[in-house]
């Protein structure tokens, strides 16, 4: 099926229907129940899965396939965040024409840091990366966001090119070439795909459950799965072959003919664009872009994601990104309050005991608790949260066939 | 079943609808109440938008704990704070219109887009009417923007650059804290009182908005009252030690420092500059000094022994004798032991503002709280008679100005009162050049 | 004239002569052994004919072409193709994925970026791979991970990675290293057959003198960084000079 | 001139804690291969030894002041360290005094053994594993460190002040035949100057001259030929870590009063710490110290106003540029090896 092979055709199939289903999957507790606080079914959280999902899934590229690891990809990420914003203030809301330029423009980005960091490999070329998007973060941060419009301090730059610490956003004097600039009740307008806006939603409610179908989301979504399709096909084509390679033998691959460093620029340009086509989004999503998207915090991040699920594999990434995305959302909004709710059934005593030795993971500690999942999850699981998978599935299979042998009593081995 | 743009969990949480159908999306098409996350049944929710982590997690603590007595108050539990001396008195500690206030939290960690997400989840997931807090202009300019798009009031928590209600403000936005510009009027006569007008100053600014911001503004003022200003350098955010920039004041023919800095910022530079003897210096035939426009107490603590005798502007403080500021020194001590901070005073103040306003407006609706607020004028909070201007959304009060203690008795005696600024002199017009360049827009009651 | 011209070739490491006028002649399809002590300068020769090192002056002329100042892919895709002492093979790919991707370097030369078609649609190119792996009887461990076979597989493999590309000149660098005697045979057979069915020149840097008697057609020995003599392997068998570089003064 | 000299100074200051950071970084890069995300949080908790230690000897007991209430109205108290009572006013508040100095003490028992436990309950098993699970499982207990220190001390900074007798500057100037007043230097500064340099003096002395070193030196260029040495390089391995981890925690405790120290000080040092590490080179002892100096005497030449409005926001950028440059002119760093860290 699209030219896949049975397996990965299944594992796409899967996919596709697990971000279809989303709302549902992503909402499984009725709402006046306690355990509502765990769903994560609403469109902002959703979004941005998918939208980090994509960036995983480029960064997976190229860290997964070549092993060359980018201390400084969210440089890309903010540098498409930026595109799709000035393409809003200056053309107008149709998130299609930001997209890509958002993909554009970090793919130029790409293409020179790539030129310049591939001149090294291993921790220096991880530390020249870095210093490009840190150098990329503090110039936005400071330089590039005074003001660079004259004296009058009115027009389309006077927060400079990025905003600064406020970030870029729209403002009601941009000029919208193609769009309105305000709305007809005098709001700035929001981005929308030929009219249908990104923060329309639809919602279904059965019974006590209430699920969520957001533009933006599907949107997002769309485009996820063909970035997931799209790193499917780079995975097994002769392309990501010769990747796989050059992490497996740089020597050998030069010997036989083949020059390791285009190959490494593209995958670098690739992963770089598919981490502008993520930014485009999150600035689709919710107009604004600001320089912490460029902080070494999160590169870090990506990188984490990435290991978190499972390197080199398809849907690690994916998974990776979910998790970390859940707890930065879900975990980190349970307070106190919520705590004592849940264990309000638990004599008094008890339950202030039970309170405070949860607490400090929860909430406003939920740093602690990622923290540990990371170590947990490099301990026992070092190929990810897909070996994790894998595990489970072979003690399920394991099981299956120990209970059909004692049905036809084989004798043991 | 609804639709909209919104989730509106409040909507469904009491109406249980059965059954299921999918509605065709309808765009801007304004749903029975007319606004988003219109609470419906016996409760109302609002949102605390708060640093639980980063640098600023303890202010971020203060605020929560000023906001949980503000609900209690509301709700009517406790001894009622400054709902005893507020001038209005609509509200009846009987939740707001008749509906238990409750609360959800997040974390903003100080970064526009984890607190924009935090914001959202509490708009789409959890049904909140509106969102408070934050501990930088950053996080409420990004905040309030998405507050202008969702439809939801935003009451700003600690806030202090002129952009909030300046170049950024939204109609739906609400700024309850003092602004650079009136750290720079409020100060500047103090300084010139204090250090004389024949001054030269040499300004260290945080290299992002806020530092332009208040560098600008204290310019401005002290140089209206004569001083000279001889150098101005911009600091990276991420400095620690500020050593390579202290010791070209040492090289300067400069007499004062103003360090347009807050946060760790401000801990650091302070400390570097008092290693550097700066406060034992003479220059020009005059004692050295260093000026901190921004105080918070909090701050203050992390710089020990360094702020003693050191002037700067702060929106409130404990040590107020006023009755409202009794009031709430006495139930936030009595509830947590220990004196609130600006940045609790500023956030309680926000949510029984907005209370008030929705009491008075009748309604929750964006758009009527925002009629409310407009040139709303009070008493009785804190900072004397406040006006909440209708051109800016900018509240208009007693400034104070304070000096490091010399001798704290406690640790959180760190600050004394110098002078309490009356408000006509830190008040400026809707379009005066330090704030000039945005629009407010018109009120969006979302949905 | 022959396909690989070495003519006055000269290396220093710092102070140390690793080369001094080198001169070489390879004569197109036959099998040429490069033998000498430890220490004679062969892996400075042979990196100097794959590009990996340049040497100081001289030149090196293959199949009328100059390869100094070229990459070491650029010479492969003239036509040369090097066997390593240690087998150098893709450890993390399968067997078969090894031998696809010479086959790659093969047809689509040195960068080409097909991200989108499929490794499974390349049939003709899987067909070929499949011929050499059965030439080289390891079509059964096709779909092994190559890591984790033998070392003589894995040499096995390399050859075979090499062989697929069809090259001119085949640089061999100690290739029966470290095997037992009957994998050493097998790889002299395996040697043999390919000399025999196809148009190759083999050149050969060897050790085992069994492996260098069995197989080449000329031997040049290499002492101090300088050839001693080029001549047949009968007559190489008993000069004294070779004694005299193996043995040392005392022979 | 003098300004030239000020930054001079300024520069080797910073130097001197870039130095002692990077130096332990690449002793755990050298002698273990490992890439340690958590040094930096190993510097934070040398510094919150002397918070800890301050808070400890001033732990006070309650005293009422007669005739005077607090914010509440209530009776006030004043707080009495138990340690007066034990020394005596005055003693005790000179060893209050003396807490950061002190303090050392307490941190190189506390950050070897944390150092040693890091090393054999963790850092052992990853030996042999990718450098990517390396760094996931040092930055999961790097935020794990932190976040205790942070349920414990706050956010907030905390002020943690050198001795009264620090307190000020020395005239350095007038030492060397400039104005008196115009070259001055807070004395704590110099003090740290010159405990880093004798901390890098002991470390080179240590790795020079003993047997131990020696073996240490040798496993660092090649740990398997040690191994075969029958030597036992892991227990050695181990001393080394808490070596590392000693070093990163005296150079944490002697910065906190340069900076108040709070729980998230070790990211902030951390990336700039692996720059150091990698534009010295990897595991070369002598580029981590060359390259600390370095990039502090240039960070602070960048943030000279003169030069500042010429190239506006360099001082941003500074670091980063300089390693970019370095890196693409020497590919291993100042003073890196061949084939170190570079798969």
């Amino acid at each position: 099926m699209f030219g896949l092979n049975k397996k990965d055709g299944s594992l796409l199939l899967l996919v596709v229907a697990l971000v279809v289903f989303a709302p549902f999957l992503l909402n499984p507790f009725p709402e006046s129940s306690g355990w509502a606080q765990f769903n994560a079914g609403y469109p902002d959280l959703m979004q941005r899965f998918v939208i980090f999902g994509i960036f995983a899934i480029g960064f997976n590229i190229l860290f997964g396939l070549t092993g060359y690891l980018s201390f400084g990809h969210a440089a890309f990420l903010g540098v498409g965040s930026y595109a799709a914003m000035w393409m809003f203030k200056l053309f107008g809301m149709n998130v299609l024409p930001a997209l890509a330029l958002s993909v554009v423009t970090s793919g130029i980005f790409a293409i020179l840091i790539g030129y310049v960091s591939l001149r090294r490999s291993g921790i220096y070329f991880s530390i020249l990366t870095l210093a490009f998007a840190m150098m990329s973060y503090s110039l936005a941060y400071s330089v590039l966001a005074t003001d660079m419009d004259g004296p009058d301090k009115q027009g389309l730059l006077q927060k400079g090119l990025t905003g600064g610490e406020t970030g870029l956003q729209l403002t009601q004097s941009d000029p919208r070439i193609f769009g309105a600039q305000t709305t007809a009740d005098g709001n700035i307008p929001v981005p929308s795909l030929f009219g249908l806006e990104m923060r329309s939603a639809t919602e279904l409610n059965v019974g006590d459950w209430v699920f969520t179908f957001s533009a933006g989301y599907y949107f997002s979504a769309v485009i996820m799965l063909l970035a997931f399709y799209l790193s499917i096909r780079i995975f097994r084509s002769p392309f990501g072959m010769v990747l796989r390679s050059i992490k497996s033998n740089q020597q050998r691959l030069n010997y036989t003919g083949m020059n390791p460093r285009p190959y490494m620029l593209a995958a670098f340009v690739i992963s770089g664009m598919y981490a502008g086509l993520a930014g485009g989004l999150m600035a689709a999503m919710d107009p604004l872009a600001g320089p912490e998207r460029m902080f070494w915090t999160a590169s870090g991040e990506v990188v984490l994601m990435t290991i978190l699920g499972g390197v080199g594999t398809l849907i690690g990434p994916v998974l990776g990104a979910g998790a970390i995305k859940y707890m930065e959302n879900i975990i980190s909004k349970i307070n106190s309050d919520i705590l004592h709710s849940w264990f309000a059934f638990l004599p008094d005593g008890l339950e202030d005991i039970v309170v405070t030795m949860i607490y400090p993971f929860i909430g406003k500690g939920w740093h602690l608790t990622l923290g540990i999942i990371f170590m947990l999850v490099v301990i026992f699981l070092p190929g990810g949260l897909v070996q994790g998978g894998q595990k489970l599935a072979a003690m399920v299979r394991r099981k299956k066939t120990d209970d059909t042998k004692t049905a036809t009593t084989e004798p043991a081995e | 079943m609804s639709k909209g743009n919104l989730t509106r969990r409040g909507v469904l949480k009491t109406g249980a609808v059965a059954g299921a159908g999918l509605a065709l999306p309808t765009y801007l098409s304004a749903q029975d109440s007319g606004f988003t996350n219109a609470p419906t049944g016996s409760t109302v929710t609002l949102g605390f938008n708060v640093p639980q982590s980063g640098p600023y997690a303890d202010e971020g603590a203060d605020e929560l704990r000023a906001y949980e007595l503000a609900v209690e108050h509301l709700n009517g539990e406790g001894d009622g704070g400054m709902l005893n001396t507020f001038s209005s008195k609509a509200l009846q500690g009987n939740g707001i219109l008749g509906k238990k206030v409750e609360y959800v939290t997040g974390d903003t960690q100080t970064k526009s887009d984890a607190a924009r997400a935090s914001a959202k989840s509490m708009i789409e997931k959890d049904g909140a009417v509106m969102i408070t807090g934050g501990s930088s202009s950053g996080v409420a300019v990004a905040v309030q923007a998405l507050c202008q798009e969702a439809g939801i009031i935003f009451m700003a928590g600690l806030t202090h650059s002129n952009d909030t209600t300046g170049k950024d403000k939204k109609a739906n936005g609400f700024r309850h804290f003092f602004n650079s510009y009136m750290s720079g009027a409020a100060l500047a006569p103090v300084l010139a009182a204090n250090y004389g007008t024949d001054r030269k100053a040499y300004h260290l600014t945080a290299d992002y908005n806020w530092g332009y911001t208040t560098e600008e503004a204290v310019k401005s003022s002290t140089e209206a009252m004569g001083w000279e200003t001889v150098g101005t350098v911009l600091t990276p955010l991420t400095q620690t030690d500020f050593s390579s920039y202290i010791t070209p004041v040492l090289q300067s023919d400069a007499d004062v420092l103003v360090l347009n800095h807050y946060g760790g910022n401000m801990v650091n530079s302070l400390t570097n500059a008092v290693q550097f003897g700066l406060r034992d210096r003479i220059a020009n035939g005059k004692q050295f000094e260093i000026v901190v426009p921004l105080y918070s107490r909090l701050m203050a603590k992390g710089a020990g022994a360094n702020v003693k005798g050191i002037f700067g502007s702060t929106n409130w403080h404990w040590s107020l004798q006023d009755e409202g500021s009794k009031a709430f020194v006495k139930s936030f001590g009595t509830k947590y032991g220990f004196p609130p901070s600006q940045a609790a005073h500023t956030c309680y103040v926000q949510a029984l503002l907005y209370a008030d306003a929705v009491e008075r407006a009748g309604s929750f609706a964006p758009c009527a709280v925002g009629e409310a607020l407009k040139d709303f004028e009070f008493d009785g909070m804190g900072n004397g008679p406040t006006l909440y201007r209708g051109d800016d959304h900018q509240c208009f009060k007693d400034v104070l100005v304070v000096k490091g203690k010399e001798n704290p008795t406690s640790e959180f005696d760190l600050l004394e009162i110098v002078e309490v600024t009356p408000v006509d002199q830190v008040t400026y017009a809707p379009d005066h050049p330090q704030f000039a360049g945005g629009q407010l827009g018109s009120c969006n009651n979302g949905a | 004239m022959g396909i690989l011209e070495v003519k006055d070739v000269n290396k220093r490491f710092g102070g140390l002569q690793a080369l001094g006028d080198v001169n070489l002649s390879v004569a197109e399809n036959t099998v040429h052994a490069i033998i000498g002590p430890n220490g004679a300068g062969k892996s400075t020769l042979l990196n100097c004919l794959v590009g990996k090192l340049i040497p100081d002056t001289g030149s090196v002329m293959f199949d009328g072409q100059s390869v100094l100042g070229r990459t070491p892919f650029e010479i492969n895709q003239m036509g040369i193709s090097r066997v390593f002492q240690t087998p150098e093979i893709f450890g993390d790919l399968t067997v078969m994925e090894n031998m696809l991707i010479p086959c790659f370097a093969r047809r689509d030369g040195s960068f080409a970026l097909h991200g989108i078609r499929s490794v499974t649609s390349e049939a003709e190119l899987r067909d070929q791979a499949e011929q050499m792996l059965e030439d080289v009887n390891m079509l059964d461990k096709r779909n092994m991970h190559s890591a984790s076979m033998s070392r003589g597989d894995k040499r096995r493999l390399e050859m075979a990675m090499c062989l697929v590309q069809n090259p001119k000149l085949l640089l061999l660098d100690e290739p029966t290293a470290g095997m037992a005697r009957a994998d050493t045979n097998n790889t002299i057979d395996l040697l043999k057959e390919i000399k025999e069915t196809r148009d190759i020149t083999i050149a050969i840097i060897e050790h085992d003198m069994h492996v260098v008697f069995s197989l080449a057609e000329r031997i040049t020995v290499l002492a101090q960084g300088t050839p001693l003599v080029e001549d047949s392997p009968e007559n190489i068998k008993g000069h004294p000079k070779v004694k005299e570089a193996y043995l040392g003064e005392a022979a | 001139m003098d300004a030239i000299i000020l930054q001079i100074l300024n520069g080797l200051d910073k130097g001197s804690a870039y130095a002692l950071i990077a130096l332990g970084l690449t002793l755990i890069f050298g002698t273990l291969g490992v890439v340690n995300f958590a040094h930096g949080a190993l510097f934070m908790i040398g510094a919150f030894c002397a918070v800890t230690l301050s808070r400890l000897i001033s732990v006070s007991h309650k005293v009422e002041i007669p005739g005077e209430v607090d914010f509440l109205g209530n009776q006030a108290t004043r707080d009495v360290p138990y340690i007066y009572s034990i020394f005596g006013e005055t003693a005790g508040a000179t060893i209050i005094d003396w807490a950061v100095p002190l303090s050392i003490l307490l941190a190189i028992p506390v950050m070897i053994l944390i150092g040693v436990i890091m090393e054999r309950g963790l850092i052992k098993h990853f030996y042999k594993r990718p450098h990517a699970d390396q760094i996931l499982v040092t930055f999961g207990l790097a935020i794990v460190l932190q976040e205790i220190i942070k349920y414990f001390y706050g956010a907030n900074p905390i002020p943690t002040p050198a001795p009264e007798a620090f307190i000020g500057s020395f005239d350095f100037g007038a030492l060397i035949g400039f104005d008196p007043g115009t070259i001055i230097y807070p004395y704590w500064r110099l003090v740290y100057f010159a405990f880093a340099a004798v901390i890098i003096g002991a470390v080179f002395a240590f790795l020079q001259f003993t047997t131990f070193g020696m073996v240490v030196r040798a496993g660092m260029a090649d740990r398997e030929t040690v191994g075969l040495l029958g030597i036992n390089i892991d227990k050695r391995f181990t001393i080394m870590f808490g070596l590392a981890a000693a070093v990163a925690g005296l150079a944490g405790v002697m910065y906190a009063p340069i900076t108040s120290p709070n729980y998230h000080m070790g990211m902030d040092f951390l990336v700039l710490s692996f720059v150091v590490v990698v534009v010295g080179g990897m595991g070369s002892l002598p580029g981590a110290v060359l390259a600390g100096f370095l990039l502090g005497i240039l960070e602070s030449f960048a943030s000279m106003r003169e030069v500042l409005d010429i190239l506006p926001g360099l001082n941003q950028i500074i670091i980063y540029l300089v390693a970019i440059v370095i890196l693409l002119t020497r590919p291993r760093g100042l003073m890196g090896r061949k084939g170190v860290m570079e798969d």
